[in-house]
């Protein structure tokens, strides 16, 4: 695996990784089965992701996207968080492998999935997901 | 970053030159470079060195020099063997047996096979990856043409039993042919007394030179060319002789088998020690089978965690290993040898295989073990799928 | 025997594999003895010199990096391009064309195809062993799935107008590979403006490794494996790969290209030299093409003799040479290329081909021409066909 | 090529190489366009080959058989010159490679022509050549 120094950076030392006590809101994506999973804990005030933490069950592309991820969105507004899309993810790693790309886009569904989880706990209506994501599994390549 | 940093536990993968055998083959590259096919002097040494490595292959199986063809690599016999039995055969069968934990170079054959019109039945394994002599018979057809099993997997490391085999295959009247580039050179083989037909070889799994490989071909089976050209091989492989190569594999398994014993005596203690370090970590297993295996083979799993994870957290302490994850192939599918053992797709991705090779002590064994314990600890801790008392910061 | 007393004259069979690619090769072969597609450091060595490898042939041949598949050597790279072409295009069509003066790769490849179920043209030649275009153009059927006519000939050196051959395979958008494994490294190519689709290499013919070859595969070309396995070479081309070998033919490729001016230049002057000695010899004459014809080679009859004894005399001179004559072949039959170009059997056996090389001087091509003016009439005096005037004791 | 040592003296010195003037038998065997063709010319005296030489078109195991081949009947009586087999002159040459035995069958035949071509013209009846013999060309391997 020819990973850029970004991402054996973000694999060896994670940051944001672990859990979030009383969480606003949680997303999960990925499955086990396919050898990923994506856990993201938001914490959120003045409609801002005042603190994210995440787990991750996953090869080395899957354990940086999530970390450069929540570094991504640490103090954004919930708009931008929502706009951080896996291509953002994966050049702030300075670039995936083509058959790893699909790990940055389970970082921006986990985190949609956080943020829609906080909204509908809120009673807010939960924003649309893009189409087409959702299937990692094999298929991505 | 050099070698002496090193820990290398993928020997199943490939495997270092010996120097010896490095030092045989150099002068077949500039000094004696002749054309084996040539009428002059010069290129009699090359071909008395062709057939010199040939009859070290054929006393390293018990077969024939003239049964002994040299190929390209592994890839290349297992295609040969298979492709060139159904073609040859064609108007006497066009059913295959095999087993669902081929090599791919047997596998995807086969499967290419099908699409020509041919059958292939895909026997399945037991738990520890066997399979089981008794299938294969209830298996053969009236119109079956070729059996092929492989001897050892190259996952797991389980061996078959290939003598069964092939006297069921011998009875029956139906070729037989076994990939054998995990088992050349790292146990015993003896293609009369296990009645086998086709072997095929890697010269690199054995500390040969890459880009090399052996058929054996016993006297009695009919095959297509899958290199149709020149009349090397006795006509049955075409291309130039790769005479450094050639005389590498020779070396290669002559040494390999002379040494057998001692090796697998010093490996069966190394790997006895890694495994019982590894499985003191708790939710672990060892894949394949306990007793019936390669002595140099060890596959274990761990819950909860992905195999490249551990292999990338492995290769900054400078351990070389492998993984069945998906997440380490290009197919991104998991190890087909593990899920067809029954062992579910998640639990395959925290697949670890170590596989033993001459430059292992026990001091790396012990390094190797601390490391992993450490590795899965950290990726456990980082994992969603953790059940809480497995954690430990 | 030492190479100084040796005056080799037969590097169309095979050539010496150059110091400084020897030398890039063994670091390949012990100390960075990683599988490329290993996920480790040390593996990286070994994928960054495959890359490279990968790049030199491309710029070699105007061809993109991701268009260069290695493979095991010129026959593999001839076999495949045209059983995978004619696998991958059954729905197409059945049709293939080739010519009469094609290597047995190309040949025995197609007449495999004819026995599946396959038709080929076997194209004639004119006496200079010259291809017509226009023969090309008006065999094209509407099934017609593969063009395969040779760069240049191995015997003869005729270099076939590989550009005009390109075009109208485009034109008719019909798949065209070139056997070049004579051409490559001894005279230019394109690929791209010839229209070339598919292209052999061969690496023991310009002083890199034996077992080595090249696919070069363009970007519109559907093809069939013709190794089935491992996800190497973008999965079209199975086995680990040959590290060594593969910076070996890389590397001798780059450098022949290189100094392809300056080595032409030298060879024409020696084969100028060779020819106009050679030919002092009553009853002789030039095989090949005049002027159109590789840079190293000679090919010329002498009438009442046979080839396969010229060798041995010019063998137990030190001269290493090569023949189209029957006798020195496995098969028995008489060069099917001279036969071809219209030449009389009986004379086929009279044939020696010379081939220059890096090592040979003007020195050495005045010795073989007396060595050669003596044998033959030593020959003639022997044989019970030599007109009495052509007599000499 | 692996000849022996015998064979390639014979072929590097032939014995009994040249013409005979007024032979009492000549035989020729063999055709051009197969890569060979032997003849043999013979003096027969008291029943006996008196003198023998030959010429021949042909690779290396060819003029070695036939430089052994007349080597070996000279000075014998015809019965034992008709005897000779080509296995014994391929192995007085300590053996010739599979697909050159037929230049040993060549000598063989082409003394039998010799000797057949004296007794017609000593008005004798021919011995009758061994059947099978006579097509050498590409089919003896
Ligand atoms: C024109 C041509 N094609 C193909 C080949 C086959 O190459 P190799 O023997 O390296 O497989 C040769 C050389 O023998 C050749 O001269
Ligand atoms: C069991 C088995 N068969 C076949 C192969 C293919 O060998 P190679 O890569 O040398 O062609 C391998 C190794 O990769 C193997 O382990």
């Amino acid at each position: 695996m020819d990973y850029s120094e970004k991402v054996m950076d973000h694999f060896e030392n994670p940051r944001n990784q672990g859990i979030l006590e009383n969480p606003d809101g949680i997303g999960v994506e990925g499955n086990p089965q396919c050898g990923d999973i994506m856990k993201i804990y938001i914490k959120v005030a003045d409609n801002r992701i005042a603190d994210v933490k995440f787990q991750t069950f996953g090869c080395g592309a899957a354990i940086a996207s999530s970390s450069m991820a929540t570094e991504m969105i640490m103090g954004k507004t919930l708009e931008e968080a929502w706009d951080l899309s896996n291509k953002a993810v994966a050049q702030a790693l300075d670039g995936l492998p083509p058959q790893k790309v699909h790990c940055s886009v389970l970082a921006e569904d986990a985190i949609h999935r956080a943020i829609n989880d906080y909204r509908v706990k809120q009673g807010l209506e939960p924003w649309e997901e893009k189409p087409g994501h959702k299937k990692h599994c094999h298929e991505s390549q | 970053m050099t070698e002496s940093h090193i820990i290398y536990m993928d020997n199943a993968a490939t495997t270092p030159v010996r120097q010896e055998v490095v030092d045989a083959m150099i002068p077949y590259m500039r000094e004696n470079f002749g054309n084996p096919s040539s009428l002059y002097d010069i290129a009699k040494i090359n071909r008395e060195a062709v057939a010199l490595a040939r009859s070290r292959v054929a006393r390293a199986l018990n077969a024939e020099d003239k049964e002994i063809y040299f190929t390209s690599c592994g890839t290349e016999s297992d295609n040969w063997a298979i492709k060139g039995t159904a073609f040859a055969n064609r108007d006497k069968g066009k059913h295959i047996i095999t087993s669902a934990i081929e090599h791919h170079a047997v596998l995807y054959t086969c499967q290419w096979l099908e699409k020509q019109g041919f059958e292939v039945t895909y026997l399945p394994v037991d738990e520890f990856g066997m399979v089981n002599p008794k299938d294969v018979e209830a298996a053969i057809r009236p119109d079956t043409v070729l059996i092929t099993i492989m001897f050892a997997n190259n996952e797991i490391g389980t061996i078959q039993p290939i003598a069964e085999i092939g006297k069921i295959a011998r009875e029956h009247n139906v070729l037989f042919h076994t990939d054998a580039v995990q088992a050349a050179g790292h146990v015993p083989i003896d293609v009369k007394a296990m009645n086998i037909d086709m072997l095929s070889i890697s010269g690199h799994k054995f500390n040969g030179p890459k880009g090399t490989g052996v058929l054996y071909i016993g006297k009695r089976v009919k095959l297509d060319s899958l290199m149709h050209g020149g009349d090397q091989e006795r006509k049955r492989r075409a291309g130039t002789e790769n005479v450094a190569g050639i005389v590498g594999i020779g070396l290669a398994l002559e040494l390999s088998v002379k040494e057998m014993d001692a090796t697998t005596k010093r490996l069966d203690a190394l790997r006895k020690r890694l495994v019982d370090g590894l499985l003191t970590i708790p939710k672990s297993r060892l894949n394949g089978h306990p007793t019936k295996r390669l002595p140099n083979n060890v596959n274990v799993i761990f819950e909860y965690i992905e195999g490249e994870s551990i292999l990338l957290m492995l290769n900054r302490r400078g351990i070389c290993a492998s993984t069945g994850s998906a997440c380490n192939s290009a197919s991104l599918e998991p190890s087909h040898v593990l899920t067809a053992c029954g062992i579910p797709h998640e639990v395959v991705h925290g697949s670890l295989r170590l596989t033993l090779g001459e430059m292992n002590t026990q001091e790396d064994v012990d390094i190797v073990i601390d490391a992993v314990k450490d590795i899965v600890q950290k990726l456990r801790n980082m994992s969603p799928l953790t059940p809480d008392e497995l954690r430990k910061y």
